[in-house]
């Protein structure tokens, strides 16, 4: 657990123009994190926290605001898009929605063949030669090369796009939600898979969920983003078993069937990043809230460990 | 493509599409073999006495022109014309209309904001002034009939292919071609263009007629073919006015575009369908 | 099984299939169960097992070619539905049994005002015009936790997150006062924290009008929470069938042992999670006997020839070689 | 909203004027000598030389456009040559016939395309869906002129339902607007199945149903306002589509609008009208554009968000 | 049947009126519309091209023929109720002369004295017109001009009142006020022109309609329609050739088509200045290829074969000059002889509209037939014009465009069309054809202005034709006959509807059977 860092990203930003009228939408609003070699990093949090927008900036599938993102101590945004493009080998990502990420008029074999044409691998025959291997690994046969998408189930889509992913044998993959689309008895087939191929290949994950226990099972550390930050940092049963922060506490909480203690419910909707909160952005949310959270955005606090929390509970109070 | 062929074959309509294609291609080759005179051959009995154009007969299958001339070897010689234009023009209306809308539907920023007004600019242009003016830089001819269709009739086909791009672009695999190091011409060739065939196949098959059509328009501003080239279009153009007392002047080569445009939509249609995985043993 | 309540929903024996290119396939396949007056029923089951066209065939919502009922008949308050005609059927809708629907995103139409969709169950079955609807539509919207209702009135779903879209579609459902809500996976694009607030609205709701109700979901945690009795789905038939508390206790049907055991909140951090091996096998191609058969660890050679039947008291399992 | 729509406005003037430099341009490029068709056959060249500085032909091209730009930004389209009366009063007296005739047209297209549009989707895969798909494909490739004349000699002159020609009533009006509009409403009634098969698959069309709704009202009511979107975009092109049918369908129709004078201009190679009807043209195509980006939005909520 | 006062006709017509300016309009459509509304002061008996003085009562001719005097007539009033004075006519004919009117027939007066001066832009008066008193006014001329009688009956010498062309300023095309039979009363713009009988019209009991309409924008099939279901009552634009035939065949017509002859001859032109047709036997082998019979069927006989420019109904056409026979073997011969025994390439210009696209493909055959490939280019009317004007076109087919003649007089078929004069960059004569031994004798004809000579001259006009077409820089064709068909309810001699001078049909003297 003490690897060298893989990745590490610095107070990344990615402000959108608002979809509506000319105000920003602050997606990502000063994030960093570091992630180590072999490491799973764990990220959680509710639909539109950011979390995706997070996940393509590391890979610098869109440009951020402003930032870092360095990549074995390299600067992936200084990078000329012709050797952003061939950097791509060592950063791969799996979608969430295995309907959508695959081009439903590409047979099996050419969707996994893609990355190694792209980037030139080997022969023809080699390459054919890893599809089948890239296939079996991923648990499915040589059936599948002369097959479409469409042809199969959630599950073995999800297969396809992993295979897809490791082909080039990458040293970071991003997972977005990568189970989530998909049912109990085929979300473990596949935990089990990404497990599995991670020691096999050498592999360091960034795992998006907003599932906790899938986070939970298979990440070292994790991170809870709320509103484009992180909130909650630590080690996976740190972060779930003893939340520190209100938000995660109500996350942990509202699983259903957890039982883990009365659920508590939260008042309102996750506001949207176009308009952030003064102060804490939780607060208008926070069953614990206090009067400094409404203007003074809280620091983030050290919380024993290597577990932070941005959150005024755990800060001197005034007064 | 053997699966693509057993599907395509499957689908009865398409075929029957594809075999009147072939028909009229052959009739087109073949014309000088199979035209009963030279089509620009006016002959003197080929009008009645008082110059009207002679109906369908024994010696002239399809009647005559308003000219005297056969109209059936007309119509064989035509069909060379006629498809050279549908085909060839059209197609390459649709080849820079799909290029310029992907491109700018893919782009977006500068270039596609560059490419969308420009296209605006040539959509606000009456598209028979733009053909007459051009036409008039360059000398006649069927090559130059060809450039003008195509330059005038790909306006269109961009702007559905712009709208349609932008709304790919926003999916999914396309962004994972991206994220393996995909370059923008790969993702535009291998992951967009696929994607528009049904629309462009649509485009290209609605447009032959159009086209056609548009080429009589050229001729009669003097800029299309040159007499006494046949071409279906004009041979409608110039004899539209005898369509109450002449009819098969108007209505046989009409039929004969209409039959070779609905051909061209069936096959059309069917090669979409083939070409189409999804497709594949669905309803 | 022990009734002790009338059944408002009695569906025997039911099957379903669909016309497709390659020929007619059975999609649903002898399914019984009932629904009692003010009693939380479970449906679970794996993606494509045939819950949403259990449901929505229940409704009578499927087209029809392609899909057809096959056998079984669905009573539903002394009325046939499977021999329902349209017009029946229209005035059942909506009125007497209401759907919600899995995508609160997709479920609302976007060019209409919400007020407006709600409003329109009104107009359908009570011939209220769109004036005098509205104040009930405050009410409902009000009931269904949906502050300052004129103003949301006037939006459009566009305008509303998630959570409100779902809380609108249980106000459409709601406003004609059904004897039955289906609700299919209402909850499953929720966010952890939006999905608790709906299932609490759910019970809430339930606690006081008793609406009997048919739950779809793949998530055993939300039945666990909600239901009172449990129907497990594998391939178009039941497995196993059972009230809530017996079934988690004591799943006796080895897939559902299999899915509560393949859950990662059950297993330890790290560790290879038990699975079940392979995938559910499409419709046509579930061949003779069990069709749970080729993934399952307890089966018998008699497994792949015969199917077998639906069998116990009070928890019923479809299995001739039940956990123990 | 309004930034948006600033924005589209100024991008349509900068369209307008690259129409009025382009088609300024073209029109030198037509090789005719509008001095010879002024000046006669008895002219002399003296006289010749006096008409062409007269119109100031003699200047320089930039010059020349200089001064057609200034004119034009006043409202002055100039002299025709061939009429030698003022081309935007002489356009201005038929744009409303055109106007009219196109407003005729859109009806046509919508009242042709979209019931059609509806049935075939109703019906989809069936017999009536593809009869109806056949009929759309060849009003699409049948020639303007021919469809006009047919029209006029059976519902004119032989049945008698409508004037042979002319300008005036409700009545004149029907058979031009459906010759225009006929070849669109093939078209849209294609849009219009898709999208309404696209649309019928969409969950809240399943939401309508389970209100106990009947289809005909799920595909009027939840179906149409979603289903017509593309359609709108595309009526505001119609305009720039139809300037060359009204050439040939005001031909046909005695309908006195800037297609006759547009072809007569053409034919005379009166330059002055020429220009004068392709920028006019360009206005209407440009604000018919833009008038689809407003109405679009009153339709379909969500567009607002741009 | 008598002609009656009173009755409407409707008259039909493809093109949109250009203008109601008379001494600007010069298309055939206008011009007869114009004849109706004005007057000028000599005119021609109707359906004739025998001239009489109209709004003159009579005239003298001075000796040397340099002038002309002219006493007006009395009780001629403008439709505005002023009387006509001799300062309109010196006002009109100015007008016509002045460049700032832009008149195409300005030219027509350049025998007048001060011409040059007006035309130059350097007075603004004709100095050649005297004003002698309020019923009498004379017109010196620089040289004797024996078609003056005809210039003063063309439209550009019509009289206009001057105080209304000023107030209506660029409008006077569109609110004509003139002296003649039919008063001025609507134009709505693209659609119809509406005209009243002029009650103060000096001629007593003319014109018989009370109102007369020309519809604009009306396609020549339609308007065949619309005249079988009672709607219209001529077709200004004639029989289409489509439905030519049918009509012809139907015995209901009988007495509703009028035919006539008119002073119209279609020909090719060549480009004499230019190889190959520089070549006299090329341009007589060009001659002699051309089948006219067959040319003649396909225009539905409505022509005769032309052996000469001049037409047969024009003084000065020669019966006994067959011209050239079609001879395609004569013209390989021919050809041979020229050094082109394989024949060449070249183009042949053509307006685009029918029938003049389907006589140019007959002609190309003719000319294939002797190994000349020609080329068509079949274009709109102002460019097959500006091709002409400017030398670059080697041939042209006149159809369409071609010479009808102002007024009937050979001199109108020479200078604008063969003479030095119009051979020149911009002018009308499209061969380019320029003999000036030819010129002088024509002038020196047209200087034999006494009445005495008129049978010389006109002898004399026939050897000029005679050596033109000797020259060959012209292939006649064919001169056209007009047909005119009009509704049961209008009457009239057949030959007022096909009146040589009022084309199509001279509106004044046709009347309405049902008039009541
Ligand atoms: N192109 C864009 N323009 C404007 N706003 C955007 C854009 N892309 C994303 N956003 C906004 O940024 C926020 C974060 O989006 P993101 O997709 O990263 O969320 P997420 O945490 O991945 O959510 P989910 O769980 O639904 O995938 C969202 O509120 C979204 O509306
Ligand atoms: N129109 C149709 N034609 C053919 N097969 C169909 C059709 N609709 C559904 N099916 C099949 O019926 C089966 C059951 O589908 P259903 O939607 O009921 O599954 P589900 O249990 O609701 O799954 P999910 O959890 O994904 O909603 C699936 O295998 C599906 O492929
Ligand atoms: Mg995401
Ligand atoms: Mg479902």
């Amino acid at each position: 657990m003490t690897g060298r860092p893989l990745l590490t990203a610095e107070n990344l930003v990615k402000h959108y123009k608002a979809r509506d009228g000319d105000g920003l939408a602050r997606a990502v609003d000063g994030v960093s994190l570091m992630l180590r070699k072999g490491e799973t990093l764990g990220i959680v949090g509710e639909s539109g926290c950011g979390k995706s927008t997070l996940a393509r900036l590391v890979l610098r599938l869109i440009e951020p605001t402003s930032g870092r993102v360095l990549l074995d101590g390299e600067d992936i945004l200084a990078l000329k898009p012709g050797a952003l493009r061939r950097r791509r080998r060592d950063m791969q990502i799996v979608f969430q929605d295995p309907f959508a990420s695959l081009d439903p008029r590409m047979s099996v074999g050419r969707i996994i063949a893609e990355p190694l044409d792209i980037h030139n691998v080997g022969s023809p025959q080699e390459r054919q030669r890893k599809v089948e291997d890239l296939l079996l690994m991923v648990g499915l046969d040589r059936s599948a090369l002369d097959r479409y998408p469409h042809e199969f189930s959630g599950g073995q889509r999800q297969r396809i796009g992993i295979a897809r992913a490791i082909a080039l044998e990458p040293k970071l993959l991003v997972l977005d939600e990568p189970v989530s689309a998909l049912d109990v008895s085929i979300q473990s087939q596949i935990l089990n898979l990404l497990i599995d191929l991670k020691s096999r290949l050498d592999l360091s994950y960034i795992f998006i969920s907003h599932d906790l226990s899938v986070v939970e099972h298979v990440s070292d550390r994790v991170l809870v983003m709320y509103l484009g930050r992180i909130v909650e940092e630590g080690t996976a049963t740190q972060v779930l078993r003893q939340p520190r922060h209100p938000y995660t506490e109500a996350l942990v909480s509202a699983v259903p069937g957890a039982k883990k203690g009365p659920r508590i419910v939260l008042k309102g909707d996750p506001p949207s990043p176009e308009a952030v909160p003064a102060g804490c952005r939780f607060h208008p949310r926070c069953p614990k809230v206090m009067d400094i959270c409404r203007h003074t955005p809280p620091p983030s606090i050290a919380q024993g460990g290597s577990a932070r929390a941005e959150c005024h509970l755990y800060g001197p109070r005034p007064g | 493509m053997s699966s693509f062929w057993k599907r395509f074959s499957k689908d009865r309509v398409a075929l029957f599409g594809l075999v009147v294609i072939t028909i009229v291609v052959l009739a087109a080759l073949l014309a000088p073999v199979l035209a009963p005179y030279d089509p620009s051959e006016q002959f003197f009995d080929g009008l009645t006495l008082e110059g009207s154009p002679l109906p369908p007969n024994e010696r002239f299958w399809f009647g005559t022109d308003t000219n005297g001339r056969d109209q059936l070897s007309r119509l064989l010689y035509g069909a060379r014309t006629s498809l050279l234009i549908g085909l060839v023009a059209n197609g390459i209306a649709v080849l820079i209309g799909t290029l310029l809308g992907v491109i700018a539907g893919y782009a977006k920023g500068f270039i596609g904001a560059a490419i969308m007004r420009f296209t605006d600019l040539m959509m606000a242009f009456p598209p028979l002034l733009l053909a007459i003016a051009l036409a008039a830089i360059l000398k006649p001819g069927l090559s130059i009939v060809i450039v003008v269709i195509a330059l005038v009739n790909w306006v269109q086909i961009a702007r559905v292919i712009y709208t349609e791009t932008t709304s790919l672009a926003e999916r999914e695999y396309i962004e994972a071609a991206r994220a393996l190091g995909a370059s923008t011409p790969r993702i535009l060739f291998h992951h967009l263009i696929p994607h528009l065939v049904p629309t462009i196949i649509v485009y290209a098959t609605l447009g032959i007629a159009t086209t056609v059509l548009l080429e009589a328009m050229l001729s009669f501003l003097g800029r299309g073919v040159q007499p006494p080239t046949p071409a279906w279009g004009m041979m409608i153009f110039e004899s539209q006015s005898y369509f109450l007392n002449a009819p098969w002047l108007v209505f046989i080569p009409g039929a004969a575009i209409l039959i070779v445009a609905l051909a061209f939509n069936l096959a059309g249609d069917g090669l979409r369908d083939a070409l189409d995985p999804t497709q594949r043993g669905r309803r | 099984m022990t009734e002790t309540k009338p059944a408002l929903l009695s569906v025997r024996g039911l099957s379903i299939g669909f016309a497709t290119e390659e020929g007619p396939i059975r999609v649903v396949e002898d399914v019984s169960f009932t629904v009692a007056a003010g009693e939380t029923m479970g449906l679970v089951g794996e993606s494509g097992c045939g819950k949403s066209v259990t449901a929505q065939t229940i409704m009578r919502l499927l087209p029809s070619p392609p899909s057809r009922i096959e056998a079984g008949s669905i009573d539903f308050d002394g009325q046939d539905l499977a021999q329902a005609d349209e017009a029946a059927m229209r005035r059942i809708r909506g009125d007497k049994i209401a759907m919600i629907f899995q995508e609160p995103m997709t479920s609302l139409n976007p060019t209409m005002t919400i007020g407006e969709q709600i409003g329109e169950v009104l107009l359908l079955h009570r011939g209220l015009r769109a004036r005098d609807a509205r104040p009930k539509v405050f009410e409902m919207l009000t009931q269904v936790g949906i502050g300052r209702p004129e103003k949301r009135y006037a939006q459009y779903p566009h305008e509303l997150s998630g959570g409100l879209r779902q809380r609108v579609m249980i106000a459409m459902a709601l406003i004609c006062g059904p004897k039955l809500l289906i609700a299919d996976e209402p909850t499953t694009a929720l966010d952890v924290t939006i999905q608790a607030q709906i299932l609490e609205l759910m019970q809430a709701l339930q606690r006081e009008s008793r609406i009997a109700t048919l739950l779809i979901t793949h998530d055993l945690g939300v039945v666990e929470e909600m239901c009172d009795h449990v129907v497990v789905m594998y391939a178009g038939r039941i497995a196993e069938k059972a009230p809530a508390k017996e079934l988690f206790a004591n799943p006796r049907h080895p897939y559902t042992a299999g899915l509560l055991a393949a859950a990662p909140r059950n297993a330890k951090r790290g560790q290879t999670l038990i699975t079940i091996p392979g995938t559910v096998p499409p419709p046509g191609k579930r061949g003779q006997g069990c069709s749970f058969a080729e993934r399952c660890v307890r089966a018998l050679p008699r497994c792949r020839q015969d199917v077998p039947p639906l069998t116990g008291d009070g928890h019923l399992a479809a299995c001739w070689n039940p956990v123990p | 909203m309004l930034f948006y729509f600033a924005k589209r406005l100024s991008a349509s003037a900068l369209i307008l004027v690259g129409v009025t430099i382009v088609t300024f341009c073209l029109t030198f490029l037509i090789p005719a000598d509008p001095v010879a068709m002024i000046a006669g056959r008895n002219s002399t060249p003296e006289m010749r030389e006096q008409i062409r500085i007269q119109l100031g032909l003699d200047k320089p091209l930039i010059q020349q456009y200089a001064a057609y730009a200034q004119r034009l930004a006043q409202g002055d389209f100039g002299i025709s040559y061939a009429r030698k009366s003022e081309v935007g009063p002489l356009i201005a007296s038929r744009l409303p016939a055109t106007l009219l005739l196109m407003l005729g047209a859109i009806i046509a297209e919508l009242l042709i395309g979209i019931p059609a549009g509806l049935y075939a989707a109703a019906r989809r895969g069936q017999t009536g869906d593809k009869v109806a798909m056949t009929l759309s494909f060849l009003t699409v490739s049948t020639p303007q002129f021919v469809l006009g004349l047919s029209l006029l000699y059976f519902f004119a002159y032989l049945l008698g339902w409508f004037p042979l020609s002319g300008y005036g009533s409700l009545s004149h009006l029907i058979l031009p607007a459906v010759t225009l509009g006929l070849a669109g409403g093939g078209w849209y009634s294609r849009m219009m199945r898709s999208s309404m098969i696209e649309i019928l698959r969409q969950d809240y069309i399943r939401t309508a149903r389970a209100k106990g709704m009947s289809e005909k009202r799920v595909m009027l009511v939840h179906g149409l306002r979603n289903a017509i979107l593309p359609i709108i975009a595309m009526i505001g092109l119609d305009v720039g589509i139809f300037m060359s049918g009204v050439v040939v369908v005001e031909n046909v129709f005695g309908w006195p609008g800037i297609g006759q004078l547009m072809w007569q201009a053409i034919q005379s190679l009166d330059i002055p009208i020429i220009m004068g009807i392709t920028t006019v043209a360009a206005l209407f195509i440009v604000a018919g554009n833009l008038l689809a980006d407003l109405v679009a939005p009153l339709i379909d909520p969500r567009i607002r968000l741009r | 049947q008598s002609p009656k006062q009173g009755g409407a006709a409707v008259v039909t017509f493809n093109n949109d009126l250009t203008t109601l300016d008379p001494q600007v309009g010069y298309d055939w459509q206008n011009w007869s519309v114009i004849k109706s509304i004005f007057d000028g002061l000599m005119d021609y008996k109707p359906g004739t091209t025998e001239l009489e003085p109209d709004l003159a009562e009579s005239y003298t001719v001075s000796d040397d023929g340099l002038t002309y005097t002219f006493k007006l007539r009395d009780g001629v009033k403008f439709h505005n109720g002023r009387a006509m004075t001799p300062a309109d006519v010196k006002y009109s004919l100015e007008r016509a002369v002045n460049p700032a009117t832009q008149s195409p027939g300005g030219g027509y007066f350049s025998a007048i004295d001060g011409y040059d001066a007006l035309a130059g832009g350097k007075a603004t008066e004709l100095s050649g017109i005297r004003i002698i008193d309020d019923k009498t006014i004379s017109f010196t001329l620089t040289r004797p001009d024996a078609t003056f009688l005809h210039l003063m009956a063309i439209n550009f010498a019509y009289i206009v009142p001057k105080e209304e062309v000023e107030k209506a300023g660029a409008d006077w095309g569109k609110k004509p006020v003139g002296t003649g039979a039919f008063k001025f009363s609507e134009w709505v713009p693209g659609q119809r022109i509406v005209l009243e009988r002029n009650k103060d019209y000096y001629r007593q009991g003319v014109p018989y309609l009370d109102k007369l309409t020309f519809e604009f924008g009306q396609d020549p099939t339609v308007a065949i329609l619309r005249l079988k279901n009672g709607e219209v009552d001529i077709v200004g634009d004639g029989i289409p050739p489509a439905q030519f035939t049918e009509i012809m065949a139907d015995p209901a017509n009988k007495d509703l088509i009028a035919e006539g002859d008119q002073l119209h001859t279609g020909y090719v032109t060549m480009n004499v200045t230019q190889p190959p047709f520089d070549n006299l036997k090329i341009r007589q082998a060009v001659n002699m290829a051309i089948n006219k019979d067959r040319i003649v069927r396909l225009i539905n006989n409505r022509g005769v074969p032309a052996s000469q420019a001049l037409p047969p109904a024009m003084p000065g056409y020669n019966k006994d000059n067959k011209g050239y026979a079609y001879d395609p073997d004569g013209a390989k011969k021919l050809l041979a002889e020229a050094g082109q025994p394989e024949g060449f390439t070249t183009e042949l210009y053509a307006m685009n509209v029918d029938p003049n696209p389907r006589i140019a493909q007959a002609i190309q055959q003719d000319l294939a037939a002797i190994g000349i490939k020609a080329e068509i280019r079949s274009l709109a009317q102002a460019e097959v014009i500006a091709a002409g004007g400017t030398g670059k076109a080697p041939m042209i087919w006149s159809g369409g465009m071609a010479w009808i003649a102002d007024f009937p007089d050979p001199a109108n078929f020479y200078y604008g069309i063969l003479g030095c004069a119009g051979a020149v960059e911009g002018g009308w004569n499209w061969s380019k054809y320029c003999n000036k031994e030819l010129d002088g004798r024509a002038e020196n004809a047209d200087a034999m202005v006494k009445a005495d000579q008129a049978e010389t001259r006109i002898n004399e006009w026939k050897s000029v034709f005679d050596d033109v077409l000797k020259d060959a820089p012209w292939a006649p064709v064919f001169n056209e006959k007009r047909f005119t068909y009009h509704s049961a309810r209008l009457g009239g001699a057949p030959s007022l509807f096909t009146d040589p001078i009022h084309i199509p049909v001279n509106y004044d003297y046709i009347f309405a059977k049902d008039a009541q």
